[in-house]
This record gives structure tokens, C-alpha cells and sequence, in this order.
């Protein structure tokens, strides 16, 4: 259709003239300070320096390692919440889900006496099912996320401990630890690698290579821009032909995998027995890594590496307090009073560079 | 009561320690936060901390992946000792290695019984849950109980389970489990209450903490119940309120006494080499029964915040 | 536009009315209680200008969306090339051809001009897991069709939300001429318009119907409609008033048409009273 | 002005005539239908039916008033949380800034040896404190909500604990309920009427008042007004004039209010002893309570009296479980299938009438 | 308009500018790095229509803006009556008699039409702390006030949202025009009106100057702007252009103004062109 419209374009001189006349320099540090996840790359920096002032074992290698796992398990579902909360939603029940991910992989596994890793397909399909019934009944019924998957969060939170303890007897699984699959599953999803000197735990590479896979999803491929345009008006999107169910649906069995993922580690880290009474609350943290980096609660706006750099100021925090050895009555307030920090410094970075 | 305080006997205790090797010792624990029962271990930590001239360093986590991190990072920072409640054994198991390959001893107390030899710490300080859940069904028996209520204030937390469970075991009448939510005192006590009125065969209302057993009493007032309220563990409000009659008894664990051995062993580790227990035997710090005959030993050091 | 001179009629006359491409047969639609639109018929054929004219609040946003596949009607039929058809997402109008300007514009605020120009017909490189965005070649033709229409932004990578209302309805007017391959529908394009605008509009418009488009045109200004329609509805109360070719028209009557019919000669009136009493 | 510009209008036939022609007729049920709390109540309705049909207990008078206790302390927050969010705002700090005021109470009262009245006039002061801040810190930064009020809610857990063994020694407060005036703060907050026969709690009739007084200010006063504009378009509202940052921080004080009234029942509903390590995770409960009764999580849109229904929803089903007797290891699980029964009936009710 | 007829020169010239009401001198603004204003000078008086025309994103309802007291300037100096303001909130400007219409509106669309009509300026009744909201007096006085600019509901407690574009734009004038006391601002009010409520609210516009209101109207159709006009500015790239009286301009002359001067002849030339080529 293009072709056929061949019009001169009204000349060239006025156009140009308006961009010079206009638009001010702007460094390339500006712009550098313009994009959503710095401030919060500022913010970490902050909470950095203080940690690093404060907390003598934390200037060395292997703390340094310490707190890049703690931010790695928050992170790698980070990555996945982020998505979705680009994509205009967000679930609560990511927390529980990532136990019932392993508590079904442990479960399967013992029950059926599968290979490990038989058992991790079928929890795999299991978690990739609560997501698509998350985005299914949501798309569906219009409801809110927050009433789909608060409800989705107290069913699996009940489901988790009622059939725990129905098909075990206790609330914990049986141990899977000497079954076949456990070791290769084990070397995938809970080793650590020697990097220099350090043994770095595999989650850590993993929480990079998801968050360089899903920031190029996000940046270069046109299911990104479906998830940012969902995110930020799905009405418009709709409009022009974005298939939004189908985009919001398949944000919701991406967390599913995500929490498929973190269930793995967890039930390999604990060396093949899953408690299943956790996860809760640990959707909040997600929820809070995606929004400290960046991403808008209101869906459109932000990235996932500012959802890295929100998970590894939280993990920084959180154990950073633990090198610095500062009282555990406070703890909860210190993490606070961080991320209070965190996120002023990155809104008034933004503040700076918005008025240039 | 806390005049003295001031000159109390911290200084001159950490003066007549002074003589043995500073120690760091890090407590990590599967608390969550704001729990009386853990002020009491803190209490007893503290106190032993303060004798040997160690330096005491407390953190908790109720999710066992993060506890492993706490202990990883403990580790990290090269403490001399370790001191963890061993709830959740298998998810610490890695960072239980970590500090034994970095040279560090870890003992255990108050949960994990059944695992600290095969996780290699070096010695146990605490009880036994299950232990502590029979005894209290047995003590039901013994008073003609016909039907109790387990309410258990955090569902899926291992130690709870298992009170209810064990105590089920052993109770010859029949026992119930209710769940609530610990963190909301209004509801605690509107599903004690609930569940009295669904049920009015229910003579004992069993609760797994003391501030809970308080709240036990408003519920069982609310619903008309006639049912008496024992628990386990204490505070200085249920000691008045065993005192007072209210409060059956409380199954006591004694947790100033495992928070001050497990701080006292290590410094007997790490400066004399002792290992209490022999390295094969538990150090039981209970079960023991606090009721109206022995209240009054008890009540003065309940006062202090140590019982 | 004031200098854009009305197209002769013989040229007009010349090219007969093709099989139509679009056909409504009395749809309706309903809003809870509300009637928006009942009984309308409209034909569509291909190098054809039908504008759509009325009333704030006649539905004529309405009939477009029906047509553009947003809402189903609630009742009537709707065929695309004589067969009926039934979209459940304007994806499947686009895939027919059938490209749309929504008078809300149906952008995107928060995402970059070039990403909103492309936005659910993305131009993708690469092969199978690796099909990948041709970034550079999108960013490259939105802003040469956004300098077709004499827009020339400071930056393409600009959010949408940052631009003046005129600026973004350029936006959507490019990208719907740019895409819509058999029909073009424009739901009141030059209201925000600039006078140079607005002639840059009526020439696509125009270059549309001659490369064999069929054009929807919604407008409030009788001179535009005038300008390049070939045929006119008057839609009044959601109901078809008046359907008739250009030629049984005048800019007069049209006009007339547009304000409302009789009720118009009162308004003059009152208009005149109302300024001979001010001063 | 309006009186210099007298104008005609353009003839009343035809105006007249759009309503007559394109407006259909309307019944009062379906137009009672269309509000957006009936969707609620008839949720409220079915989970009713539900419990009365299997659970025998709940069906006694005696029972009824424990469900409506149980809904009246979640329902009493959730009267402001739905204000807040009808704002346009959250907050997640309201569950436990009604431990801090309990405390801060009991704290006051004991340390300074004051009358009970006179430290829960301080603790009142303290609570619109942190509403006054939580309110303040967002109009000044512009973040969002979720992560103002998350850092004070992790603050505020922090310091509950900290605070309160900083000062007591222990992790609850000393037992003030020997203390002047304990007994009158109790009649107030946490006594019980005898109501035909039954005794019903204090807080339900206070819940009630708050509810119809909320809904007096939302419906027939200017600041309704203005807290439906703000949260609806808080650009539009600032355009016209509307003190869009007053009405916010507002709106956080109002929560602070009433988290000091709940936390006055707290105290004195448990005899003058407060556990600092409570209110985690009710401020979920108050959000869902008002979002179940149809309250927009994007602000602009609810009403009080939903937010009374979804508490009421919520305290049914925790107990009818109880009652009914079913196997208490599904509560949750239970309790999550309710909640998703309730909200789809909603929404199925409000489909029905759109639908008309 | 197009059946509307001009005032008489004479009648406009007998008037004569009185103490401007609102005077801007230098005024700028910058978003970020973009320079959207620079250097503005104007001058408001009473009883007197400014028009502001020119291209889509030239800067006019940044202008505006900045007199409603939505943005602040980042140089330059604000005079009402002359003395110099800083207004910070929009009510400020309100509460001087200076009422707005946004070319995006300020309506919140979920509310009911009364309710945005008064928004901000709620009529009460009782007393002290029983102080409430006139329900039935608001109702009444929105619908009136709607009524006379020839839309009438049906039904006044639906959302805003739910109108269609023109009506929606009619609540936003009928509230300027209830409230605006010494001053009106329109932004491309008639803009997505149709035939019949463009002549309503030029009506207003009239009758605003003649009951001694000053008026800034911004519209992109020369007709409108030369039919009530006292004063043309028009703004291009954030400068002004063009400050003159209505005597020293010809309709014609303005409509070259508005497409950007010379470059409407190239334009021109080229439109032709294109149509010819076309056919
Ligand atoms: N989603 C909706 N819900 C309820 N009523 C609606 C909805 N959309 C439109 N309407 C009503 O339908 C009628 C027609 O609206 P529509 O937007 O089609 O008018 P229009 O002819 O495009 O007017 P304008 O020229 O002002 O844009 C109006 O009365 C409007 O209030
Ligand atoms: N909030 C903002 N941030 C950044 N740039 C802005 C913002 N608002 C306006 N601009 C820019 O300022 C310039 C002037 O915009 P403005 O809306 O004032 O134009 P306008 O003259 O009203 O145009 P139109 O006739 O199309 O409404 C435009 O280039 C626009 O992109
Ligand atoms: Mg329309
Ligand atoms: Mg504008």
C-alpha cells in the first residue's frame, strides 16, 4: 500500500529547522540517565558504599559471592515478575508457586519412583498449568490480578501442606536425594562454580542469562513490544491487532516456568526435601525488586535488568545487615530504611535528568 | 526491678573472661520475628555471651533457604562458632558443610534432634518436640481429658506439626488440629471460639505458644465452653496466669537454657576442647511441666524475662 | 482546507461504483440501555470516499468500531467481499485489509513513536527462534511516512504520550495509511489538525481512493467532507438519515444536512439575534 | 458568569427526543444491579447460602455474631483502605500500623505511668504520624504507593519488635491492664452488647458507624468528591482545582486513624498485653476486603459499603470452614476457592447487567 | 460555522483595548531538552478575543498551560492585573476568575457528568462539619447548563467515560463558561464538534467578550478564528510569529499565516499537482 501513496514529502528545510531550533543538547550521559533502570543502578551503588564502609567482611570475594546468591533467588523470579509487570499485571501467588514447583517435583518423583527429572516434567507442566489458569481466568473474567491470583496464592498455599501431608504423612517431602536424575538435576540447578578463586553458585549465572534472554525478548523481538504495548494501554492494543489475551496468558506460564525453575533449586539446594510451608511472602520481594528497578505497578514502563539491580539491592541489604552485624530486632527496619533509600536516590536521579 | 541493671554483673563477668580468647559466635535460628519464646533463648545467649566475653551475633530467618544464606554468611565473615536450630536439616545441610570445611564447629539446639549427628554438628542442646508432644498427651490422660484442640498458630511450621502430632499419638481421647493465623490476634480468637461453638465435646484447648494460651482463655470465655487451656511454653503473663488458675499447665522446654548452653558449649569448644554430650548424646533441656504446684519456683525468674 | 480545490464532478462520474468491499445490512448496537446505532446500512466499494457525517454522540465512532472488528454489532449483518463475516479481534479486520484511526487514536502513550507506529504488525529479520525486530528499518520508515505528513519529530524514540495532540494523530493517520491495504477508515483525522495538516490528510486521502482504496472519512468540517467524499451518510440519533451520492448534492445542502436539517434556519437565526443583541 | 451569558437553547424537541428515542427503559432492580457492590453482596449471598447449607452451627445466633466479630476487625481497616484506594493509592503498612499504635499505647501508658486515655492519645498522634508520612514522602517523590508504603511497612515491622525490646525488655509490652482508665478504653474498644439475646462485640457496631459515616463523606461531601477525582484522574482533578496532594495525605492520615482505633481494640481485647510481632500480612486482608467488594485497584472507583460486604465475605468463610467442620489442613486452600466463588459471582453479575 | 456571519469591523473597532487582564512577557518553558516555548509576549484584556493559532505542536497549549497555572514557566514573567503571580496550582488561577478548557479535557472519565462539571467548585449546603454537596442543585444546574449548548444526556450520572468525544468536550465548555469569571481559555474547543455545537460555543465565545470576559481561543480553523477573533497571535516553533489586530489582517492573509507563511504557497502548488497527477 505504501507504494501506490508516492507524495512528495512537503520538503525537507522545515522539518530540519525544527530540531535545531528545539531540541537542547543532550549529552550521551544524559540519556545514559534517562532510561528506567538507572536510578536504580545509582541506588544500588548508594547501598553499596554504605555496606561496603560499614561491613569489613563484606569487602571480600566470598561474601561478595553470598550476596549475589541471595539476590540470584530473588532475582531469577524477579526477571519473570517484571515481564509481567510491564505486561500490566502481577501475581501474588509467584511465592507459593515456586513450592509447589518443588514439592511436585519431590512428589511425583518418590510416588511414581520416576527419574528426577521425569518428575521435574511433570511439575514443570504443572506450574506452566497454574500460570496459564492464572492468565486464563483473568483474561476471562476481566477480574483484577490481585483477586485471580490472591486466590490462586491461598489455594496452592492450602494445596501445598494439605497434599504434602496426605500423600506423606508430614509436611515435608520424602527425601528424593538418592534417586536417579538427582545429581545431573542437582549439577543444573544447584552447584557452584570456582570463578577466580570464588565458588560462585550456579543460580547466579543462570539469574544473568535469564535477564540477558528476557531483555532481549523485551527489546528485540515483537512479543516485547505486544508485552509493553499490553502493558500500557490494552485497549489500544487490542485495536491494532495485538492478540492481548494471548500475550497476558502466556506472561503468566512464563512466571509459571520461572517458578518451575526456583522450585528446582530450592528442592536441590535442601538436598531433595521440601518444607511445605514456605514461599510466602516472597512474592511481595519480587513485586519489590521489579518496581525498585524500574517497572511501573501500573503495567508499560520498565526493564528487567532494572529488576536485577532491584534484586541485588535487596540482597545486598538483607545480608549486608548480616555482615555488618547490626541487630536482628532491626533488621526488618533497616531493609526498609534501604529500600526507602534506594528508591529516593533513583527518583531523584530521574528528577535531575527529567529537568536536564 | 531493673535498677540495679546498670551496675549489674556484665562488666565484671566480661572482666573475669577476659583471660580467654575473644570469641565471635553467630546464633542463627528459624525464628519469626517478634516471638516471646525466642526472647527467652536470646535472654539466655546473651547472658552466656556476656560471662565468657564473646561476642554474640543473632539472626533469624523462618525460611529455611534463607537461613542456609544467614549461615553462609556467618561463614563468610569467619565467626568462631555456630549456633543453629536445626528445624529444616536438609536445607542447611550445604551451609552446615561450607563452615565445617571452613573450620568452624556448629552445634544445634531446639529443633533437630533426630539430625544434628548425621549433619555433623558437634553437640545438641534442646528437647525433643515429639518427646514434648507425648508428654503433654499423656498428662491429658492422666487429668481425664476427652477431647483437645491443637491449635496451631503457623500452618506447615515443622515444630508445631509435630507438638500436634506426637501429641495426638500418645493422647488416648481424640485430638484436633485447628490452624489460625498467629499474626492476627482477633482471629486467633474468633476460630478458638468458632470452633468451640461448632464443637462443644471439647474439654482441652491445647495451644503452641503462651501468648496464645492467653487468647485460648478469651475464646473459651466467648464461646460459653467449659474447656480448660494448657500450652507450650511460657512468659511472664502465662505464669501469672498458671498462678492464677487460668492456665492448666505449660510444657516448658526451657529455652534460656538452650540458648545459654549452646553459647556456653561453644566457648567450651573453642577454648578447652569439651564437647558436651560426648558428640553422640543430646543435652535435653526439657520437657518439664510448669503447673500450679512448682509456679511459685519459676515465677521470680519470669519476672526477670528468663523463664 | 481553504486552497485544496474541489475535484470536478466528471471526474468523478466516470468511474462506476465497483462490487462493493464492505457491506453493513441494518446492524444495530447496544450499550447496556443505551441504543448507539440500530438499522444501518452502508455499502463501501473499492476507489471510493464514503464519509460519514452527524452529530456529536450519533454513533458514527460507533459504526466504525463495528466495522473495524472492536465490537460486535448486536444485531444486523456485515459482509466483507459478499460474504458475512463475524471478527472477534480487529486483528482479523487488519489481516483483511481493513486499517483503522480510532478517534481515541488507539496508541500507546508510554511507547516510542516507531514502536507504536508498528505496533501488532511489526517487521521482523531473522529465521525461526531468532526472528528478531528490524529495529533500525522501522525506526526508518516511521519517521520518512511521519515525514510524508509533514511531521518532522525531534525524536523518534520519544514517547507518544510527550507529543502535541496534532503530532499524535499524525502518528495514527501514518501508520493506518501506511498499512490499510483495501480499506482506510479515519474517524475524524483532521480535528486536531493544523490548516497544513489537514491538506496533507486530504491529499492521502485523495492518493488513497485513486490507488483503489475504499476510504471511511468521519468529519465534523463540511468542507473537507466536501472536498474529497463521494458519497455521504448522515447519521442522526444512531440511525441512517440521509445516503446519497455527491452528485445529488450541494456544500449547501450537505452543510444543512450536517447541522441537523430544519433545526439549522433556527439556529441561524438565534446565531443572528444573538449577535445583533450583544452589541 | 452564567448569568451575563443568557442564552436560548436550541429548542428542548430535541434534546428531548435522544432520551426517548435511543434510551431504553431501565427497571430499579437492574439499575440497583449496576452498582458496584451488588456483585459483592450477591458473592456475599452465595457464600452465606453455602455455610448455612452444610455447616449446622452457623446458623445459631451465637455463631453469627463470632462471623461478624471476625469480619468487623479486618471490616473496621478496611473502611479506610477502601477510601484510600478509591484515592488512587495503597497502603501496605495498615496491618502493622495497628500493632505500632497498640504498642505505642501500651509503651506510653507504662513508661510515662499516664493514664491509658492520655497514651493512647499519644499513640494516636503517632499513628496519623506515619499516615501524615506516608502521605508526605509520596506527594514529594511521586512514587508509587506500593513502594512508599512497602518500606514503611518493613520500618514499622522493624521497629514494633525492636522498640518494643528496647524498651520492655521483651518482645511484648508490660500488661497495663491495672492501669487508670483500662477499663473505660476497654468498654470502648472491646466490650460486648447483649443484643436480643446475643452478645455482640463492640467493634461490629463501631464498623458499621464507620462504614455509613465513609459513605456519607464519599457520596454527599466535597472531599468524596474530590477522593473519587483524585483517584480517577489526579491530573484532570489538579487542573481543576482539586488539592489532589491534601486529599492524599489525607487519605493516608484517615488509615492512620483508624489503625489507631483497631489498635486500641487490639490492646484492650487482649487484657492490656500487646505482642509486637503481629500485623503481618493483614494489610492484604483489608485490601482484598475492599477489592472483592468492588473497589478499582487503580483508584476512581468503590465504594465503602463493598468494602464492608468483602470483609464480611472474607469473615464468613475463615469461620463457616470452622464450622462446617471441613478438614482444617484445606483452610486456605478453602478460604482461596471462596474468595475466586465470590469475585466471579461479581463479576458474572456485573456482566449480566451491562449485558443488560 | 459557516453560516455564521462576521461582526462588523466598525462594531469591533468602537471597543478599545481596555488594561490587559493577563500579560506574559518572555515567557519560556522547557520539558527536559525540548525547548517548547520561547520568548512569548501577550496581552489579554477584557472584553477582548485573542486567538492563538498555529502548526500542531507549536506550543499553544503549552501556552495555556502556563496561564492555568499547570506548568510554571522556566523564564519569563506571568502578570494578572498587573502584578506578577506564580501561580503553583491550578486553583490559584481559578480563584482569579481564569477558567480553562484542556485540549485534553480534564474530565475523570469515570465519574458522573455532574460530578465533573463541578469538580473543584462544589456547591454546598448545612453547615459546619455537616457541610455537604447540593446533590439535587448540581444535577440540575449541570443539565441546564449542557442543555443550553444543545446537548442534552440522557442520562446525567453516567460516567464520563462513557460519552463520545464531542460530548465529553461540551462538559469541559459548559464548566468553563459556568465558572470562568474574568477570563476564558479554550483549547481547540470545537475541534471534535459538530457543525451545530461549533456555532453554540462561538455563541459563547460572543457572548463572553460582550459581558466583558477576556478570551483566549485556540482553533485551527481560520473560519472560527476570524468570526470572533479580536487579536491573532500565532505561534510557530515555541516563538511567536505573528501579534496583530484583527483590523491590520484579511481572512485570507491569517489562513496563510496558519499554514506556516510561504511555505503555504509550495504547498499549494504541490497539491494540485498531486491531484493532477492522480486522476
Ligand atoms: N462503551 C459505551 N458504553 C455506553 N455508551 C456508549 C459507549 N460508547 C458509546 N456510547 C454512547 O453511544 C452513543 C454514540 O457514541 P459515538 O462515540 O459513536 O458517537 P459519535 O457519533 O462518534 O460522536 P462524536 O462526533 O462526538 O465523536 C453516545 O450516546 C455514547 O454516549
Ligand atoms: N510533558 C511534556 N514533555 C515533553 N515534551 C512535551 C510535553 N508537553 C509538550 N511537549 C512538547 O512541546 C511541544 C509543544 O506541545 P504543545 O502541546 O504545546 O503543542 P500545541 O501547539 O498545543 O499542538 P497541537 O495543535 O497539536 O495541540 C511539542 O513538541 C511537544 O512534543
Ligand atoms: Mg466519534
Ligand atoms: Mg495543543
Amino acid at each position: 500500500m505504501s507504494q501506490t501513496l508516492t507524495m512528495r514529502t512537503p520538503g525537507p528545510g522545515q522539518g530540519g529547522s525544527e530540531k535545531r531550533e528545539r531540541v537542547g543538547r543532550r549529552s550521551p550521559l544524559r540519556r545514559f540517565l534517562a532510561r528506567p533502570e538507572v536510578g536504580s543502578l545509582i541506588g544500588a551503588v548508594v547501598v553499596f558504599a554504605v555496606f561496603f564502609a560499614v561491613a569489613e567482611p563484606f569487602r571480600q570475594a566470598a561474601s561478595f559471592s553470598t550476596v549475589l546468591y541471595a539476590s540470584s533467588t530473588i532475582g531469577i523470579m524477579a526477571v519473570a515478575v517484571a515481564l509481567l509487570m510491564i505486561g500490566g499485571e502481577f501475581d501474588l501467588s509467584a511465592g507459593v508457586a515456586v513450592v509447589t514447583s518443588a514439592l511436585a517435583t519431590a512428589m511425583f518423583s518418590y510416588q511414581f519412583s520416576l527419574n528426577i527429572w521425569a518428575g521435574a516434567a511433570l511439575a514443570l507442566a504443572l506450574a506452566l498449568g497454574i500460570g496459564f489458569l492464572n492468565g486464563w481466568i483473568l483474561v476471562r473474567t476481566n477480574l483484577p490480578s490481585f483477586l485471580v491470583t490472591l486466590s490462586t496464592f491461598l489455594m496452592l498455599q492450602g494445596l501445598n501442606i494439605a497434599v504434602t501431608k496426605l500423600v506423606t504423612g508430614s509436611v515435608s517431602t520424602d527425601n528424593v536425594s538418592d534417586m536417579d536424575g538427582f545429581a545431573s538435576a542437582r549439577a543444573v540447578f544447584a552447584s557452584s562454580i570456582p570463578v577466580g578463586g570464588v565458588d560462585v553458585r550456579i543460580t547466579v549465572l543462570w539469574w544473568l542469562l535469564f535477564a540477558a534472554l528476557a531483555t532481549w525478548v523485551l527489546m528485540r523481538t515483537r512479543v516485547g513490544n505486544w508485552i509493553y504495548a499490553v502493558g500500557g494501554n490494552a485497549e489500544s492494543a487490542r485495536a491494532v491487532g495485538v492478540p492481548v489475551k494471548r500475550v497476558k496468558i502466556g506472561l503468566f506460564m512464563t512466571v509459571g516456568f520461572f517458578a518451575w525453575f526456583s522450585g528446582m533449586h530450592l528442592l536441590t539446594a535442601a538436598n531433595g526435601v521440601q518444607q511445605s510451608g514456605e514461599g510466602v511472602g516472597n512474592e511481595l520481594l519480587y513485586i519489590m525488586a521489579a518496581v525498585v528497578g524500574g517497572c511501573l505497578l501500573t503495567g508499560g514502563y520498565g526493564t528487567v535488568v532494572g529488576a536485577v539491580i532491584g534484586a541485588f539491592i535487596y540482597g545486598m541489604t538483607r545480608q549486608g545487615i548480616v555482615y555488618a552485624g547490626w541487630d536482628n530486632n532491626w533488621i526488618m527496619f533497616f531493609v526498609g530504611a534501604m529500600l526507602l533509600l534506594a528508591v529516593v536516590i533513583n527518583m531523584w536521579v530521574r528528577n535531575q535528568t527529567s529537568k536536564r | 526491678a531493673s535498677a540495679c541493671s546498670s551496675s549489674g554483673g556484665r562488666q565484671e563477668e566480661t572482666a573475669t573472661g577476659a583471660d580467654t580468647p575473644e570469641l565471635t559466635i553467630a546464633m542463627i535460628t528459624h525464628e519469626a520475628p517478634g516471638d516471646t519464646f525466642w526472647d527467652l533463648v536470646r535472654a539466655g545467649a546473651e547472658d552466656a555471651a556476656a560471662k565468657s566475653g564473646v561476642t554474640l551475633e543473632y539472626f533469624s530467618d523462618p525460611e529455611a533457604a534463607r537461613q542456609a544464606t544467614l549461615i553462609q554468611a556467618a561463614v563468610d565473615k569467619g565467626v568462631d562458632g555456630i549456633a543453629i536450630t536445626l528445624a529444616k536439616p536438609d536445607a542447611l545441610q550445604g551451609a552446615i558443610d561450607n563452615a565445617a570445611a571452613a573450620g568452624i564447629p556448629v552445634v544445634g539446639f531446639n529443633a533437630g534432634i533426630d539430625h544434628w549427628q548425621d549433619a555433623g554438628l558437634i553437640e545438641y542442646f534442646g528437647t525433643d518436640e515429639t518427646l514434648a508432644g507425648e508428654a503433654f498427651g499423656e498428662r491429658l490422660d492422666e487429668v481425664g481429658a476427652e477431647k483437645a484442640l491443637c491449635v496451631i498458630q503457623e500452618q506447615g511450621h515443622v515444630a508445631l506439626e509435630t507438638r500436634c502430632d506426637s501429641l495426638g499419638e500418645a493422647f488416648e481421647g481424640e485430638s484436633e488440629t485447628l490452624y489460625v493465623d498467629g499474626a492476627n490476634m482477633p482471629e486467633v480468637r474468633s476460630g478458638i471460639t468458632a470452633k468451640l461453638q461448632e464443637d462443644a465435646d471439647v474439654d482441652y484447648v491445647v495451644t503452641l505458644g503462651a501468648p496464645f494460651a492467653m487468647t485460648a482463655l478469651d475464646a473459651v470465655d466467648d464461646a460459653g465452653s467449659d474447656a480448660s487451656v494448657a500450652t507450650f511454653d511460657t512468659n511472664a503473663d502465662l505464669v501469672g496466669a498458671i498462678e492464677d488458675g487460668l492456665v492448666e499447665w505449660a510444657v516448658d522446654q526451657q529455652p534460656y537454657l538452650q540458648g545459654y548452653l549452646a553459647v556456653d558449649g561453644l566457648w567450651l569448644y573453642g577454648t578447652n576442647g569439651n564437647v558436651s554430650g560426648g558428640g553422640s548424646e543430646p543435652v535435653l533441656t526439657g520437657p518439664n511441666f510448669i503447673d500450679q504446684d512448682n509456679i511459685d519456683s519459676v515465677a521470680a525468674y519470669a519476672e526477670n524475662g528468663t523463664r | 482546507m481553504v486552497t485544496l480545490t474541489d475535484t470536478t464532478e466528471a471526474a468523478r462520474e466516470e468511474r462506476a461504483p465497483s462490487e462493493p468491499v464492505l457491506e453493513l445490512r441494518g446492524v444495530g448496537k447496544t450499550f447496556g440501555n443505551i441504543r448507539a446505532l440500530s438499522g444501518i446500512d452502508l455499502k463501501v466499494g473499492a476507489g471510493e470516499v464514503t464519509c460519514i457525517l452527524g452529530d456529536n454522540g450519533a454513533g458514527k465512532s460507533t459504526l466504525i468500531k463495528i466495522i473495524a472488528g472492536l465490537h460486535a454489532p448486536t444485531s444486523g449483518e456485515y459482509r466483507v467481499d459478499g460474504e458475512p463475516v463475524a471478527f472477534t479481534s480487529p486483528r482479523q479486520a487488519l489481516d483483511r485489509g481493513i486499517a483503522t484511526v480510532y478517534q481515541d487514536l488507539a496508541l500507546v502513550p508510554l511507547m516510542p513513536v516507531w514502536r507504536n507506529f508498528f505496533l501488532g504488525s511489526e517487521i521482523r529479520t531473522g529465521f525461526g527462534p531468532f526472528r528478531m525486530l528490524d529495529v533500525a528499518g522501522m525506526r526508518r520508515v516511521a519517521e520518512e511516512e511521519l515525514g510524508k505528513m509533514g511531521i518532522d519529530l525531534p525524536d523518534i524514540d520519544a514517547p507518544v504520550g510527550n507529543l502535541s495532540g496534532g503530532q499524535r494523530q499524525v502518528v495514527a493517520i501514518a501508520r493506518a495509511v501506511y498499512f490499510g491495504a483495501r480499506v482506510l477508515i479515519l474517524d475524524e483525522p483532521t480535528a486536531a489538525l493544523g490548516v497544513k495538516q489537514s491538506g496533507v490528510v486530504l491529499k492521502y486521502v485523495n492518493a488513497a481512493r485513486d490507488a483503489g482504496l475504499g476510504v471511511i472519512f468521519i468529519t465534523h468540517n463540511p468542507h473537507h467532507a466536501f472536498m474529497v467524499g463521494d458519497h455521504f451518510v448522515v447519521v442522526k440519533l444512531g440511525r441512517t438519515e440521509l445516503d446519497a451520492p455527491r452528485s445529488e448534492l450541494t456544500l449547501e445542502e450537505l452543510t444543512h444536512h450536517m447541522a441537523g436539517g430544519a433545526e439549522l434556519d433556527a439556529l441561524e437565526h438565534e446565531l443572528k439575534r444573538g449577535e445583533g443583541e450583544g452589541r
